[in-house]
């Protein structure tokens, strides 16, 4: 009867979805605020990558509220899984190919991690990206050799760290008579490597932040046993 | 018999994915299928943010040096999912961290057995008799006397 | 937004290649031929994606492959050592 | 052009009904990991690279580690599927 009752709500859920989205002309869209930021972005803004421009300088607050989300999820992650116990069995280390290939890749992942987080507001890519991949070069080692230290107070400064230099970069543009989180800095050549202002700095922040939150949450979840918190 | 648009088929894709995920949020018993549902009904409400901004003939809203003026997709609905993506990893990590709290305490991971035991928990704390069942019973039988381990 | 005929062959290959790789995923009778099916469709997939970034004519595009193609050795290494780990 | 599209589209449902049906859980973590791949193949089909670049390193890689791990935490990962 619940499932009846489900399958039916389901199906109504997908004909009202079908009947509203009928109402939109695919490829069609107005733009009433994207064709006025395309116009604007590269004088004001400086970044090559429009999306970059919108992410960090027009809507900058907004990714601070969002990386605030994400550290608030992960402390709290952190808070309810508990930390290791010192006596706990660990997991065998993992073969010679797996140990040897993580040895290999880990600068490669980190030289890519840097790139990626550094051109974000030039080609694709940004912190958030950036993190993530600096995160999984962090966590590999401890993938392939289970009984390697992780250095949670190290990870907890660095992403303290940069979550000030993200806010302090916004009050230094509130000093200076701006808006929060308005790009500081001269603009630059559109496409330059140092260029778009302070937005490489804020991504810097971001990437930094996000791939030491993650990378601490990874290690958590990968401690077979824990206390009782 | 008009052809089929390619617009037609990614609406009907994106619709698809939020319906899949939502019938298994709604059908499934495990918690981990829970929230593998969860991620598939947000992959499909981010398709369809992505797919309001997009137009023919345009290029991805990155400026490549080229000096001819072309035209672009809308950046805004991207930036948006960009941090939609970022945030719902953040609620999938405290998600399945819940969920292996809850396994830690009750051992089970059927919601039904969960609901179950966590009233029958709640209740001995608040030192209420404990709740029998949580349907009522068929054709209108009096309810039992309030023994039994309520299991 | 049309295939020449190369591009077609190119695109058929890559969507054969997939969906082989999926029945295996889906049929496929122990964990761990599903894990390396998984595996499989994510290297055809990255060329996949090199192949896209060719067809549009714009090398924004193959980066996502490069980060794809780390991540998704991360992903597949974390899956192998599930199993590996629940076997003892 | 359109055959593309619906081939991705009907593989990705056809993977996003395999993660509610199959009974092994790391298929369905692999399977939920392929909807994530294919959705950012149709992202960058979409023009949007940063959004597939985000969803392929959030949705295939990062989400299927920390799937996988709290499998393992589980014990839900014993090879046992016959």
């Amino acid at each position: 009867m619940r499932n009846l009752a489900a399958l039916v709500f389901v199906g109504g859920l997908a004909f009202l979805l079908l009947v509203i989205f009928n109402q939109f002309d695919f490829a069609q869209a107005p733009m009433v605020v994207g064709q006025g930021i395309l116009m604007d972005a590269p004088d004001r803004v400086g970044a090559a990558n429009i999306v970059t421009a919108v992410v960090l300088g027009y809507r900058g607050i907004d990714t601070l509220g969002e990386i605030s989300i994400l550290f608030a999820a992960s402390a709290a992650a952190g808070l309810v899984l508990g930390r290791r116990r010192t006596d706990a069995r660990r997991d065998p280390p993992g073969g010679f190919i797996l140990r040897s290939g993580v040895a290999l890749l880990f600068p490669l992942m980190l030289v890519v991690g840097f790139y990626i987080i550094l051109h974000g507001h030039l080609t694709p890519g940004g912190g958030f990206q950036g993190g993530v991949i600096l995160a999984a070069a962090f966590f590999l080692p401890l993938l392939a050799r289970p009984e390697t230290p992780v250095n949670h107070a190290g990870l907890s400064i660095v992403e303290g760290g940069a979550g000030a230099v993200f806010i302090l970069t916004g009050l230094a543009a509130l000093l200076q008579g701006g808006e929060f989180l308005q790009p500081l800095l001269d603009n630059g050549v559109l496409g330059e490597l140092v260029s778009a202002g302070t937005l490489p700095l804020l991504y810097l922040a971001v990437g930094l932040k996000v791939g030491a939150e993650l990378a601490g949450l990874m290690a958590r979840l990968a401690d077979v046993e824990v206390d009782e918190p | 018999m008009m052809p089929i648009e390619v617009g037609t088929v990614l609406y009907a894709g994106a619709i698809g994915l939020v319906v899949v995920g939502i019938a298994g949020i709604v059908l499934s018993h495990h918690l981990f299928r829970i929230i593998l549902a969860l991620v598939i009904a947000e992959a499909g409400a981010n398709l369809l943010l992505v797919l309001s901004g997009f137009r023919w003939e345009a290029i991805a809203p990155i400026i490549t040096g080229g000096d001819a003026v072309q035209t672009m997709v809308d950046p805004v609905p991207q930036a948006m999912v960009l941090t939609s993506i970022v945030i719902g990893v953040g609620v999938q990590a405290l998600a399945l961290s819940l969920t292996l709290r809850a396994y830690g305490a009750y051992k089970t991971l059927d919601i039904r057995e969960l609901q179950r035991r966590m009233s029958a928990d709640l209740a001995g704390e608040a030192g209420t008799p404990l709740p029998q069942s949580l349907e009522e019973p068929v054709g209108g039988r009096p309810l039992p006397a309030a023994e039994g381990d309520g299991r | 937004m049309t295939l020449n005929p190369l591009e077609l062959i190119v695109a058929a290959m890559l969507g054969v290649a997939v969906l082989l790789g999926m029945l295996r995923l889906i049929l496929g009778p122990t964990a761990p031929d599903r894990i390396v099916s998984a595996d499989t469709i994510s290297v055809i997939i990255t060329a996949g994606l090199t192949g896209l970034a060719a067809w549009l004519g714009s090398a924004l595009y193959l980066d996502v492959a490069l980060i794809y193609g780390i991540l998704a050795f991360v992903g597949v290494v974390a899956l192998a050592r599930t199993i590996e780990g629940g076997r003892q | 052009m359109i055959w593309v599209v619906a081939l991705i589209v009907i593989m990705m449902l056809v993977a996003a009904v395999t993660v509610l049906l199959v009974r092994n859980h790391i298929a369905a973590v692999a399977a939920a990991s392929l909807v994530s791949l294919l959705l950012s193949v149709l992202f960058a089909l979409l023009r949007a690279p940063d959004v597939a670049m985000t969803e392929a390193a959030v949705g295939a890689g990062l989400s299927s580690v920390i799937l996988a791990l709290a499998l393992r935490r589980l014990g839900l990962g014993r090879v046992k599927d016959a």
